[in-house]
């Protein structure tokens, strides 16, 4: 279970965040910001779920009396992960609801246009 | 108790007598130089009395109270200056001869506020006059006073810095136990005496009452008796300067004839140097008075300072 | 000094006073002026009699008028003799003070200036001499002693017909009367 | 003894029946914040003395602290939320009649749900819940600051929302590491353990969630969109934002460097940052024109002053950062609701438009000034004492570092002085514009009255008896500081 | 229990006087006058006592402590007597403007809080005095509003950076001491190295030379002095700048101590010569900057300066000579600076707040009172003699000239030639000359204006000719801070001293100005004429305009106003205009586009990362 063991899921959920921050850095588009964002999250929910995943390990639930918990995948950041989703999902939805409303105000999303707050 | 008293009275009228005196003594030695006949040597005196004579017009009673102040200041300033005598008693000066009635109530730096009094109460009743020559005149007075002011000051300070008093009984009474001052602070004589003229306010230094520019500046509106009266100020002010530079620099007087011998034969020699130059501009008394005179005062203090202080 | 001069001081100092410390205000209207120079330096010397150019009226005791007198210049000299305290002289100089002299026909020159101030006395002559000039003021001095030279008295005595003379000239005068005129004696007297 | 769990439950509770309130009666909505805040005020006081005594661990069902979700009201939680609850309080009660346009239903529910989520944030026990809280105060001050609908708000908020999530993910990387770590959730067990493991792993965990719950704590340079955000906001709510939001973010940080990792090696670092924060703060404030934006960027400097003192890490340095904070809060917040209804007078936010208000709004003026001058720290106001024990703490360090940082934040004081007195000046003593000349004197409603000279009167009270405060603020630091106590009482039985 | 009371009246009548001030004009007036009145007597009756008490324990865990004693007193009577002064005089000045109960609340408040500053036995509740009175003043200094916002602004943040100063000062004693309790610190202070001590001595030379105006600290004073109220610039400039001189006195004298203090020294310099330097050059330049001012009272704001030159001059000797002189001084400054703050204001008052010096003119023939009082303070200021200010200046040139500076001395008295030149311009162009014919009908001063004038004139020459009166007073101060007290007597100096005797020089100036009165009287009696009589050449003088005062010392001005700047002031304001540059560039990094905000966030986290694998700070 260490942290930098060669897994492949780590890699993947990492890229997975850097490709979201390479996103939401680069792109100039609201939208594809708040894509970006959302891949972040993605790559963050994935990595909490490695973390308490064990390799060929079974679900968490003592139905047979022979299973021993040695075996089972941590099943605390499944539950975090799922509380990570529904936070990422409202958060997607605030943010959608207010680009509706940017785009409204400014007639466009390029952020670099965006910029009636500064200094 | 009455050598003080008739000190007292003394005093101011051996300023009063000498000065109108030397005034008439000025006015004839400048004719002689000039080559003219002259006034007689008491004009002055009949100067004034015709002044005291006239009905003078008055603009206020500061206009008066000025020349009060003037005339006041400047013969109590007479009586902070010894007048020759010698100094027995270092305690007690009074007793033993030396014509200073009020030596223990101050020293230099009082003498040298007092002679703020003249120019000061000049100042006022000019001002109160309400003649725009009049202000020109003190302005220039005042300037002219800051300009010798400079050098005077430190002449001053490098006498006391050299005698470490401030008392001029004791500076007299040094002076002669071990020499004039003339010798032991001699850069401090010289440049006293370039700002003579300037102090006294004879030529080339006499701007302030310029008659022909300025008709005669803080006197444009005096007449009559207050005329009469300034004029004789002037002249308690040409003895108290003349007796300043006597006692500072040339050991005062053994008594009261020395003293005034050497007086005169300062004043001559000033009235001479007066009698040839033509007058400048406050400009370049300003700038007289801040270049020669106090630089070798200057260089004489930083002398006094360093001996003392080795 | 002889001894008569001592009584006299002794006396009325005030008069001999005045007589030997002449303090001259000269008026320079016109060429009379050229004269003066001389007369106050060392070929001449009036010093050495007392007489001595000052700068201002409020200090002298002598008014020398010298030259032309035109109407603007009178008026300043009008002003001028007011300012001078009392006792005071006058004395006219040259011929044109005294009757208008070469502008005798001008329209804008004065002919009579006794008319409108008191002159004590006059040195004719176009210009008169140094020497002249001595000679008035010699004899001043014994206006002064005999108590003739009373220009001063008489302007005061009959200020009101003075000041009637100059504003006939002038018109309303710029300046306040010096002495009480009748006019105002009267309504002084309830 | 009532449960600390209440002052989350109710509120929370209250948050979500209010819309129903709202059907059944028109106006109801707008008392429930201020209800659910009295509540809150009433309870975390009365638990204030017991905590002061020993913390008080609320474990939720049953189970014992490492594996469940537990609650530690201790004494720096506790007057946390009881500052909380008394700023939320008054700006509820502002809220009443200042909140007249667009949803109120759900301005009231959103307002006490960013009030719940920093309670939550200082009584959990818990690094996800922490997190959770921490969520659950920024969605709903995203949308609050959306709230106007305008276009600077809309931007403010898409903004701060972006920002916001970025820091969320960091957070959550960071919870996922130490779970990864320790396998533990609860900070108290966490800390116990934390020496067990090798330092840059750690140290990773230690960085994501500096700068995650840092975006929120407003530090240098993770602040950009503070000065959006406040500005944009209805008053009240930058009032919650700048008095609340983001203590609660550096109670965040302050937590994880402190009792779950003891990282006290790192805090010369911080301290640097606070004074970067604090000088670009008072700066950008200095040649603001904006008089919200200027008050924001004031909050980051009072930042940056609240973490140079953390970053003493010695008990008086973090007692007084806890004074900046109680100091700060009250008078921020009163400069907010004073503002917000002198903005709503004028109609614009440019600073000069409040020139002559000593006239038009005496009182309002009045409070305003007195929280300017707090701020600046003159005496006899609280600031002072608190920046007084800040400069106390970084003396009695003995440590050039710190007295050479002292020096450079005092200059960020010289310029809070210059802008903060320059608004004063203006408020009494410039002629008001052409067009308001003729207005008459009109003070706002009662409802704003009241909570800006409550906070007046909080202000002069404290500053001229702060000892009100000053034994739950030694009690607090010590919470902070001391990690065994903190461990034992938590995993204690 | 003295302190307490006096202090209990003066914060109450301060934060009474404002609801009262809602309810009744005149009931306030008369409440504010009685208030100041009653503090005038009750420190007057606490004459010679002395003790300390606590009067607030476990401020921040500190306990607060008031004190009496010879130094407190001196200070609360001088703040009392001006503060009384200023009230009063206020009570015409104000009526009628903007704000008034807000101008009492806040320059009672003023006067509380200095004269808690004197009565603070620690140094907590002596800042926290001492920073009341500051923003109040500034308050009060924005009043007139204009050009006066400016003025207050940059007075409060001068002088919330010599706040910070001493804060750190203090603090910096707290944390090496333990107390900050004057008493105790006084014993314990030696125990630290002289380092530090120089430093905090430092630290509290800037808070208090900004608030004294020491040069080159001084900039704020021209511009607050000049727009305040003018009973505010007499309170400003005759006590409030003097707490800064209380403040040196406090901390050099009776905190650190004169061994120690003299012990600060290094081969070249010591503080001390250090303090001196910097009083000379606060003699000259501002005197001479004052001679050019066209403004009243901007010229005697830099007056001020000047005059605290001689003060610091004379303290920073630390002979009981020099220390003397500069507490008399500061007692005769806080009077005569006072009085010309005021005179000035009557005349502002009475002309409609005229006070260009090149627009007034013979105003002697309207108010001669007014006049009077003001050459008074004139000559006062000079130090002419048998005014108070020749016996304290006399002091200070003794002690220059005993202690063997004749540089310093020289800078001294040429410094009081250049007041002579600026008090003459200031009564001359004001009083003197021609009256303009808009103010020919312009009435006196009222009768609360003159009076505190004329209280003010009556001390100084009372003082003037017996200044033993005062100096019995501050005999005990010198007595106190360790240095033998000066052997005076009622009219002045015994011989051990300088023999000073102002009695007989008041006689003698005295007989020759009856004698000269009497051979006035002989002669003819003067005929009064007008200002229009005046001599022109003969021509008649237009009423008014025949006022020389534009570029009065022209000679001077043309020669010395190149040099003459405030260079302090100049680069004080180029570097605020710097740091606005700079603040306004600095605000560029939110640049509005929230990429880079991202980009900040995560340059953060990588910069922790970097630091941490480079460093291995944790």
């Amino acid at each position: 279970m260490s942290l930098l063991s060669p897994s492949i899921h780590y890699v993947g959920c990492f890229s997975l965040v850097l490709i979201g921050l390479y996103v939401v850095l680069v792109k100039p588009n609201l939208i594809k910001v708040i894509i970006g964002i959302n891949l972040m999250d993605t790559g963050v929910n994935l990595f909490l779920v490695t973390v308490g995943y064990i390799q060929g390990g079974t679900a968490p639930i003592f139905s047979e009396a022979a299973r021993q918990p040695e075996g089972m995948v941590d099943p605390v950041p499944q539950a975090l992960v799922l509380t990570a989703i529904v936070i990422g999902v409202s958060v997607l939805a605030l943010a959608l609801a207010l680009t509706i409303r940017v785009y409204g105000h400014y007639g466009t999303l390029d952020l670099r246009k965006i910029k009636g707050l500064r200094w | 108790m009455v050598t003080r008293i008739i000190q007292l009275l003394l005093s101011p009228l051996i300023a009063l007598a000498v000065g109108v005196l030397f005034l008439g003594l000025s006015r004839k030695i400048i004719a002689r130089i000039h080559r003219r006949y002259g006034p007689p040597l008491y004009q002055p005196v009949i100067d004034v009395i015709r002044m005291m004579s006239q009905r003078s017009i008055s603009h206020g009673s500061l206009f008066e109270l000025g020349v009060v102040l003037a005339l006041a200041g400047s013969l109590v300033t007479v009586l902070f200056i010894p007048l020759g005598g010698t100094v027995i008693c270092r305690q007690n000066p009074l007793a033993h001869g030396v014509l200073c009635p009020l030596s223990s109530s101050g020293g230099l730096l009082v003498v040298m506020y007092l002679m703020l009094f003249g120019p000061l109460g000049l100042a006022l009743g000019a001002g109160d006059s309400a003649n725009p020559n009049a202000s020109i005149g003190v302005s220039r007075k005042l300037l002219l006073a800051l300009a010798y002011e400079v050098p005077f000051l430190l002449v001053i300070l490098a006498v006391m810095s050299h005698y470490r008093t401030i008392s001029i009984t004791e500076i007299v009474a040094r002076q002669q136990e071990s020499g004039w001052g003339v010798l032991s602070v001699p850069l401090s004589a010289v440049a006293a005496f370039l700002i003579l003229p300037a102090m006294l306010g004879i030529r080339p230094f006499d701007l302030v009452s310029a008659p022909q520019e300025i008709a005669s500046g803080p006197l444009a509106e005096y007449g009559g008796s207050y005329l009469a009266l300034l004029a004789v100020q002037k002249g308690v002010h040409l003895f108290v300067v003349i007796a300043l530079y006597v006692d500072l620099f040339l050991g005062g007087g053994v008594n009261l004839a020395t003293f005034l011998v050497k007086m005169l034969v300062v004043f001559v020699a000033a009235e001479m140097i007066a009698a040839v130059l033509p007058r400048i501009r406050i400009e370049s008394a300003v700038r007289f008075c801040w270049k020669w005179p106090t630089a070798l005062a200057l260089l004489q203090m930083a002398i006094t300072v360093l001996s003392k202080s080795v | 000094m002889d001894r008569n001069q001592i009584t006299k001081w002794l006396k009325s100092p005030a008069k001999m006073a005045h007589k030997y410390s002449l303090h001259a205000v000269y008026f320079c209207t016109g060429c009379g002026i050229i004269e003066i120079p001389p007369v106050i330096t060392t070929r001449w010397d009036a010093e050495r009699f007392g007489v001595l150019p000052v700068a201002t009226p409020r200090q002298g005791n002598l008014f020398m008028i010298t030259g032309y007198v035109s109407l603007k210049t009178l008026k300043a000299i009008i002003r001028t003799y007011e300012q001078m305290p009392d006792p005071k002289y006058t004395v006219g100089f040259g011929s044109c003070p005294i009757n208008g002299g070469m502008y005798w026909d001008s329209y804008n020159t004065i002919k009579h200036l006794d008319r409108y101030i008191p002159v004590d006395g006059w040195i004719a002559g176009c210009m008169p001499r140094p020497e002249a000039v001595f000679v008035g003021v010699t004899h001043l001095w014994t206006l002064i002693d005999k108590g003739k030279a009373d220009g001063y008295l008489r302007y005061k005595r009959y200020y009101a017909a003075y000041r009637r003379n100059q504003e006939m000239l002038f018109g309303e005068l710029q300046w306040p009367p010096l002495y009480p005129t009748e006019a105002e004696a009267e309504e002084a007297r309830p | 003894m009532v449960s600390p769990i209440l002052l989350i439950a109710v509120p929370l509770g209250l948050a979500f029946i209010t819309p129903l309130l709202g059907l059944a009666r028109k106006g109801a909505p707008r008392y429930v914040p201020a209800v659910a805040m009295l509540f809150n005020l009433l309870v975390s006081v009365s638990l204030l003395p017991d905590a002061l005594r020993a913390p008080i661990v609320v474990r939720t069902a049953g189970w014992a602290p490492p594996f469940s979700i537990h609650l530690v009201a201790g004494p720096l939680g506790l007057l946390l939320s009881s500052l909380i609850a008394l700023i939320g309080l008054l700006v509820a009660v502002y809220g009443m009649d200042y909140i007249r346009e667009g949803a109120t239903t759900r301005y009231h529910v959103l307002s006490i749900l960013i009030l719940v989520g920093a309670t939550g944030v200082v009584l959990t026990g818990d690094v996800f819940n922490l997190f959770v809280f921490f969520e659950i105060l920024c969605i709903s001050s995203y949308a609050l600051v959306a709230y106007w609908g305008d276009s600077a708000s809309v931007e403010a908020g898409a903004k701060y929302l972006i920002q916001g999530a970025i820091g969320s993910s960091f957070v959550l990387i960071g919870i996922g590491l130490l779970y990864g770590a320790f396998g533990a959730l609860s900070m108290a067990d966490i800390a116990a353990n934390v020496s067990s493991v090798s330092s840059f792993r750690l140290f990773v965990s230690l960085a994501f969630l500096i700068t995650g719950f840092g975006v929120e704590a407003a530090v240098f340079p993770l602040n950009a969109w503070l000065p959006d955000a406040h500005s944009s906001a209805p008053s009240s709510i930058s009032a919650i934002l700048s008095g609340i939001a983001i203590k609660a973010g550096i109670y965040a940080v302050a937590r994880v460097v402190y009792t779950i990792y003891g990282a006290q090696s790192i805090l010369p670092f911080v301290a640097l940052l606070s004074v970067a924060t604090l000088l670009i703060g008072e700066m950008c404030a200095f040649s603001q024109n904006d008089i919200k934006r200027l008050l924001a960027y004031s909050s980051i400097g009072q930042m940056g002053l609240i973490v140079f003192g953390l970053a003493m890490a010695s008990a008086t340095g973090v007692s007084a950062a806890l004074f900046v904070v109680i100091s700060h809060a009250l008078a921020k917040a009163l400069l907010f609701l004073a503002s917000g209804y002198m903005i709503l007078r004028t109609g614009s936010r440019e600073v000069s438009s409040l020139n002559g208000m000593g006239t038009r709004m005496p009182l309002t003026s009045l409070c305003f000034t007195v929280g300017a001058f707090s701020l600046v720290g003159l005496p006899p106001f609280v600031g002072f004492a608190s920046k007084f024990m800040i400069v106390r703490a970084a003396l009695e360090t003995a440590d050039t570092f710190f007295v050479v940082l002292l020096a450079i934040a005092l200059i960020g004081t010289v310029i809070e002085g210059a802008y903060f007195l320059r608004i004063v000046q203006g408020l009494y003593f410039k002629p008001a514009p052409q067009q308001a000349r003729e207005e008459t004197r009109k003070e706002p409603p009662l409802s704003a009255l009241v909570p800006v000279g409550v906070l007046a009167a909080l202000i002069v009270a404290v500053g001229l008896y702060p000892g009100l405060v000053e034994r739950a603020l030694g009690a607090a630091a010590n919470d902070l500081l001391d990690r065994d106590s903190y461990v034992q009482n938590v995993m204690g039985d | 229990m003295g302190a307490g009371a006096i202090l209990t009246v003066a914060l109450a009548g301060a934060g009474l006087s404002y609801p009262l001030g809602l309810l009744s004009a005149k009931v306030r007036n008369v409440f504010a006058t009685a208030v100041s009145a009653l503090l005038v007597c009750l420190v007057a009756a606490a004459y010679g006592r002395s003790g300390e008490h606590v009067y607030y324990s476990g401020f921040l865990g500190l306990d607060l402590i008031l004190r009496t004693d010879a130094l407190a007193w001196f200070f609360a009577i001088t703040v009392s007597l001006v503060g009384c002064l200023s009230v009063v005089f206020s009570l015409r000045y104000v009526r009628g403007r903007e704000k008034v109960s807000f101008y009492y609340f806040a320059l009672l408040l003023v006067n509380a809080a200095m004269l808690g500053i004197v009565f603070s036995g620690d140094l907590l509740s002596f800042f926290i005095f001492w920073e009341v009175m500051s923003w109040a003043a500034y308050l009060l200094i924005s009043y007139n509003r204009g050009r006066a916002l400016y003025a207050g602004l940059k007075y409060i943040v001068m002088s919330i950076i010599g706040s910070c100063a001493m804060l750190v000062g203090l603090l910096s004693l707290y944390a090496a001491h333990d107390t900050l309790v004057i008493s105790e610190l006084a014993e314990r202070i030696g125990s630290r190295g002289t380092g530090f001590l120089l430093g905090v001595l430092v630290a509290f030379s800037i808070g208090f030379g900004i608030k004294s105006a020491m040069v080159p600290l001084h900039t704020w004073l021209p511009d607050a002095h000049s727009e305040a109220p003018s009973p505010f610039s007499a309170v400003l400039s005759g006590i409030l700048i003097k707490m800064g001189i209380y403040g040196f006195v406090l901390v050099m004298y009776a905190l650190v101590g004169l061994k120690l203090l003299l012990g600060l020294r290094g081969a070249w310099v010591s503080f001390n010569s250090v303090l001196c330097w910097l009083g000379a050059i606060g003699i000259l330049i501002p005197t001479f900057i004052a001679v050019l001012q066209t403004d009243a009272k901007r010229l005697l704001a830099w007056s001020s300066i000047g005059q605290i030159g001689y003060i610091i001059l004379g303290m920073g000797f630390a002979t009981s000579l020099g220390l003397t002189g500069a507490l008399f001084h500061t007692f005769n400054h806080a009077v005569f600076k006072a009085l010309l703050f005021l005179a000035v204001g009557a005349v502002e008052y009475r002309t409609g707040g005229v006070r260009d010096l090149n627009e007034l003119g013979g105003l002697i023939k309207r108010m001669p009172v007014t006049f009077a009082c003001a050459l008074v303070g004139g000559l006062g200021l000079i130090g002419v003699p048998l005014t108070s200010g020749f016996v304290s200046k006399w002091l200070i040139y003794k002690t220059l000239i005993a202690e063997g500076h004749p540089f310093l001395a020289l800078a001294a008295l040429v410094g009081t030639w250049g007041a002579i030149l600026y008090v003459y311009k200031l009564l001359h162009n004001m009083f003197l000359g021609q009256l303009p014919e808009k103010y020919a009908h312009l009435e006196a001063a009222p009768f609360t204006m003159r009076l505190p004038l004329v209280v003010c004139g009556s001390i100084i020459i009372l003082f003037g000719i017996l200044p033993g009166i005062p100096l019995g007073a501050v005999g005990p101060i010198v007595g106190s801070l360790g240095l033998e007290p000066v052997q005076a007597t009622l009219t002045g100096f015994g011989p051990q001293v300088g023999p000073l005797n102002m009695v007989s020089i008041f006689a003698a100036a005295a007989l020759a100005v009856l004698a000269v009165l009497l051979v006035l009287r002989a002669s003819a009696a003067p005929r009064r004429v007008a200002q229009e009589d005046s001599y022109a050449a003969g021509s008649p003088v237009p009423a008014g305009r025949y006022h020389h005062t534009v570029r009065f010392y022209d000679p001077l001005e043309g020669a010395t106003i190149g040099y003459l700047r405030d260079w302090a002031d100049e680069f004080y304001t180029r570097v605020a205009g710097g740091a606005r540059g700079g603040f306004d560039g600095l605000r560029r990094i939110y640049t509005g586009d929230v990429r880079n905000y991202v980009m900040y966030i995560v340059c953060l986290l990588a910069f922790l990362i970097f630091v941490q694998m480079v460093w291995h700070i944790w």
